[in-house]
């Protein structure tokens, strides 16, 4: 398992692996709204929060369609259904590293965003948290996602339309969080509510996206 | 024979003619692609039984 | 006789052509019934005037949609559970009737709101929640166009359903936390005891059946022609074989 | 480890290609699977390997006596020949690395990374992963694709190698491998179009209901 | 060439087209967006004119790499390079293609997006205006950019870091024109600029996504 | 329409894989091009059809003569197979799909789609895309790949009647194909690895300069 936790790393940061795109495409979301809507600090303070969740969640979603497909293609998902390990373990692993590659990293630049977006300074601290405690729902989330389109042809923006309703409960929390933090109010009930749909997801999704893959294998 | 609406005429009927116009367009749909589906079946339904025949005369 | 013997596709074709002229017939009379009724037979309301009777489309057309994706999680379990095929085409087959009531209720709402609120759409709870379930009709019904191989769709979509349903679920916890005390006020939840006179709850009540109604005719309508195609797709697949 | 094949029925895109399948292979054995292009020689590995379920019949050997390998190696391409092969040690929980490598003469490609190999060099890794996995059955499908004659010869000694030690091999294949195996002709199994194909399908869709 | 149109369309419009998944795809961004921002109906009708170009924006890049990789997959591209039309006409047009079949239902859908944003009355008409003469752009920059990128596996995200720059004007005046619009003020500058940047683009990009093609290929 | 190729080296990768290539092409002929795997035909055919820039030598034929057919038969497979020859007739202005559809075998076909063939018919279906291009010279890499025996002959007729109308065929192959033919040997224009091999890259890279 954790063979497949390292291999997958290297894949990711070997060249053409695409680590690092996710965050540039983070980037230039941030950048791009306040092109878009305008120079305003104050507008762009008011949005900062659900601005850079929003960007986050777009960028872990559009590294999500490789993550079972290119496994797929090459024919190591079947030898990996084959191996002696469950694969409902396999997708948890895949969908960690997928964050560690991905959500994680957006987490550690996402105040550099915060500055770009003004966001005020008392929510710097929660963006982070609400990041870290967000993001790995987001991986599993997709990796359910990728496993349901797995093997379909060019099945990334059907990805997309699967998987951003499902994200829609994760990224209200997460913005709020970082909303109310931005404003001094309090933010245990949001943090719990996500910290809750993570470890649900975590939990439960893993099963659905093992079935998932072995109806498409087969 | 329309009853007096009022001011909010054009919501009032506005709602009606969207909601009666998509449950028409659904109904339309529905009943359209039932029959092309159908009439494709028999179609196909005949062609299968001819080509038993042909397969049991040889 | 057991029920699950109507899960089988023959079955169901006798039982549904016997039936689906009753059920069509039925749904045509409380239709158009019961919108008379409120259009033509109802005064208007003292607090919102003439626009009341829009509620005789928005009502019910917001219960049915909510109620078909229901519908579609019993039968999407019952397939995964007992493979039977034809509840996994009812679920196919209902997803578009879903969808089209969920299109409904926001249509009317969004022309409800702009003589009372004075705007078409605010981020309400129950508006919001409604759009989101509009995208997971959305998705569902791409998953099952997406994918070749019908049993493959059903079980995959049959996954999604389950899936969805505990987001949807979640994200109409989430959206009431969301918008919690930081927009529209009492105007918004017209509560029922308080607005709804009988005048006015007995045609929404024949409407509802009208909808029911409606929503049962084109399930049995859809499905059946989602088991021709069934079969069809079989005969030419072995066509193209022999 | 014995694998007994009784009365299989194998689908693909939901109707039955081969049916009535039934052999027995035992420890030293290997049985070649012989048929036409489309028969569903790939199919009934698949089956028997355990990504697919079977229409009818049943398979004794579990699923974790098998060594499946596909058309495709499964091979990351920016991965090392070492790394690639020392991944699925690891998933198999053996430590064979270094044998397997010299048994499919890749000691010299060893840090070569796998885009930079050839199509038959590909090849010869994807059939030295077999000797990591450890497992008794090899069910290989078509394993000499793209291999010349020096490598196929080098593939026979392994095979030959692998059924000395007591395991056992299901292959299909259109060429002469130079080994001592049993053949299966698939053709007198192909499934009949008609009547009972589809298996629960046809039972439920399979009348007239126009 | 009228042939190369009618095909690129009606392959979009076949199953598995992906016709309608960039719909999708904008409105979701329409619907992330206020759920991460927040419901104020007066914060959503400032960024609005912003947010709605951005979505387009997106939703346009998401279905770009389809452009030329499909052909490029199954031989056609090799085909239709040895053809006896220029390839600069066969980027040109597929460039219209894309367009029909994604920024101009974009843009027929964007006043619906509108009323989710609450922007203001006056911005609608602006709004179509600006995405009927900006989205043109965006398909043919991005042609240019999947032209750059066909040929690399899975060469999406790269595509998209590619390409965004590249959409940093259109996007700017595109925004300032509805933005313009829906407080009532001139228009007429940054319309300008939107139609020269169209004119432009679809003059000039052609030359060099022939070129980057014929590169690719060899 | 004639087609000189004089003293032609191609390069894939950066290297120079053959040199030295030179043969004449008249109506009416055909000619074969032989080689192991790897050692360059589908780079030479490449070249000539226009789609990479050669490293030196010349090609005397324009490019607007030759119908290239690559491995790939670029057909989309939504599109049915009328569809899809219609538009290539578009592309290249000519109208010839019946007949095309009826040399081919194609003609009970001509409406499923091209995703429902069989591998053999859209091979079929790709070979036809040369009759309604209406160009002389065809450039054909392994057309054969993949057809049963009556195909092939099928096509052997469809390439004589070609030839008989004047045009002619390059052709790369590893199989025979019953045609009356010269045959190019590649072997001997292999590159030789080392000196002056990269052509313009060695002229600039070439010397030590450490
Ligand atoms: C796009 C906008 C709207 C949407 C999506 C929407 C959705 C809903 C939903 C989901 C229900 C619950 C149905 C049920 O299950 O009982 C409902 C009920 C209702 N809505 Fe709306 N609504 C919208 C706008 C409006 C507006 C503008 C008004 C009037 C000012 C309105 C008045 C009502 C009333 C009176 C009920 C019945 C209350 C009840 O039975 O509980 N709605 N609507
Ligand atoms: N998705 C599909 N839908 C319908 N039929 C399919 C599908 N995929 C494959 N088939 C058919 O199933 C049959 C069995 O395919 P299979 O791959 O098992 O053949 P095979 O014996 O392995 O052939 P080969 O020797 O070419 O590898 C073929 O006739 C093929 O046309
Ligand atoms: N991207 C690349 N980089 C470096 N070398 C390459 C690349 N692609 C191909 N080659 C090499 O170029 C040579 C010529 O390839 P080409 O495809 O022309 O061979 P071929 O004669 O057509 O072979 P086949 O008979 O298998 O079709 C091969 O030796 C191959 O290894
Ligand atoms: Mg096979
Ligand atoms: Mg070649």
């Amino acid at each position: 398992m954790i063979a497949l936790l390292i291999r997958d790393m290297r894949l990711a940061m070997r060249a053409g692996g695409g680590f690092g795109l996710g965050l540039a495409f983070f980037l230039l979301v941030a950048v791009l709204v306040p092109l878009g809507v305008g120079p305003e600090s104050a507008t762009l303070a008011k949005i900062a929060p659900g601005i850079l969740w929003v960007g986050a969640l777009l960028a872990c979603l559009l590294s999500l369609d490789r993550l079972f497909a290119l496994d797929f293609e090459d024919g190591s998902l079947d030898l990996l259904v084959t191996a002696p390990i469950p694969l409902e373990g396999v997708v948890a692993i895949k969908a960690l590293a997928h964050w560690a590659v991905t959500g994680l990293p957006l987490t550690l630049v996402a105040p550099v965003l915060g500055i770009l977006l003004n966001l005020p300074d008392a929510g710097f601290y929660w963006l982070v948290v609400s990041l870290l405690l967000g993001t790995p729902a987001l991986s599993m989330i997709g990796a359910f996602g990728a496993a349901l389109t797995v093997g379909l042809k060019r099945g990334g923006l059907l990805l997309s339309l699967l998987v951003l309703p499902l994200y829609v409960p994760t990224l209200i929390f997460g913005a709020e969080v970082v909303k109310r933090g931005a404003e001094g109010m309090a933010t245990s009930t949001p943090l719990a509510l996500l910290a809750a749909i993570t470890a649900g997801a975590s939990a439960l999704l893993p099963f659905a996206a093992a079935a998932a893959i072995r109806i498409n294998l087969r | 024979m329309i009853p007096d609406l009022g001011k909010y005429a054009d919501a009032v009927l506005g709602s009606y003619a969207a909601s009666l116009g998509l449950i028409t367009a659904l109904v339309a749909w529905s009943l359209w692609r039932g029959a092309r589906i159908r009439r494709t079946l028999a179609e196909v339904e005949a062609r299968a039984a001819k080509a038993k025949e042909a397969k049991r005369n040889v | 006789m057991s029920l699950w013997e109507y899960a089988n596709p023959q079955k169901f074709m006798q039982l549904s052509r016997r039936v689906l002229p009753f059920v069509a017939a039925a749904s045509v009379l409380c239709l158009l019934g019961g919108l008379a009724w409120g259009f033509f037979g109802t005064p208007d309301d003292y607090k919102q005037g003439s626009t009341v009777k829009i509620i005789y489309l928005h009502v019910p057309a917001a219960m049915m949609a909510i109620n078909a994706w229901v519908m579609m999680l019993a039968a999407s379990l019952v397939w995964l559970i007992r493979r039977h095929h034809v509840s996994a085409l009812a679920a196919k087959a209902a997803a578009p009737v879903g969808l089209t009531f969920t299109l409904i209720a926001l249509a009317t709402g969004a022309l409800w709101g702009q003589p009372m609120w004075g705007t078409w759409w605010a981020w309400d709870p129950r508006l919001t929640s409604f759009l989101i379930l509009a995208l997971f009709y959305l998705g569902y019904m791409a998953l099952w166009q997406a994918v070749d191989d019908p049993d493959t769709a059903a079980d995959l979509t049959g996954v999604l359903c389950i899936v969805g349903s505990v987001f949807a679920l979640l994200s109409r916890y989430a959206v009431n936390f969301w918008n919690q005390g930081l927009h529209q006020g009492a105007s918004l939840s017209l509560d029922k005891e308080e607005n709804v006179a009988d005048v006015f709850w007995f045609p929404l009540l024949v409407c509802i059946a009208g909808f029911v109604l409606l929503f049962l005719t084109l399930v049995l309508l859809r499905t059946r022609t989602e088991i021709r195609s069934r079969r069809l797709n079989a005969l030419l697949a072995r066509e193209r074989m022999g | 480890m014995d694998l007994h094949v009784t009365d299989l029925a194998v689908a693909r895109g939901g109707l039955t290609v081969l049916e009535g399948v039934g052999f027995s292979l035992l420890p030293g054995r290997a049985l070649v699977l012989r048929g036409p292009n489309g028969i569903g020689k790939t199919t009934l590995l698949r089956t028997i390997a355990g990504l697919q379920p079977a229409v009818a019949g049943s398979i004794s050997a579990g699923a974790e006596a098998i060594a499946y390998a596909a058309h495709a190696d499964g091979l990351k391409a920016t991965l090392t020949v070492t790394e690639n092969l020392a991944f699925w040690a690891a998933i198999y929980g053996t430590d064979q690395v270094g044998p397997a490598l010299e048994q499919m003469n890749l000691v010299e490609l060893r840090d070569r990374q796998a885009a930079n190999l050839s199509a038959g060099q590909k090849r010869r890794l994807g059939l030295a992963r077999l000797l990591v996995t450890g497992r008794p059955v090899w069910v290989l499908d078509e394993p000499t694709v793209s291999l010349d004659l020096a490598s196929v010869a080098l593939f026979g000694d392994v095979m030959r190698g692998h059924l000395a030690r007591g395991g056992s091999a299901l292959i299909a294949t259109h060429i002469d491998l130079g080994l001592e195996a049993d053949v299966l002709e698939l053709g007198p199994y192909r499934a009949q179009i008609g009547a009972g194909n589809g298996g629960a399908f046809d039972a439920a869709f399979g009348e007239d209901f126009a």
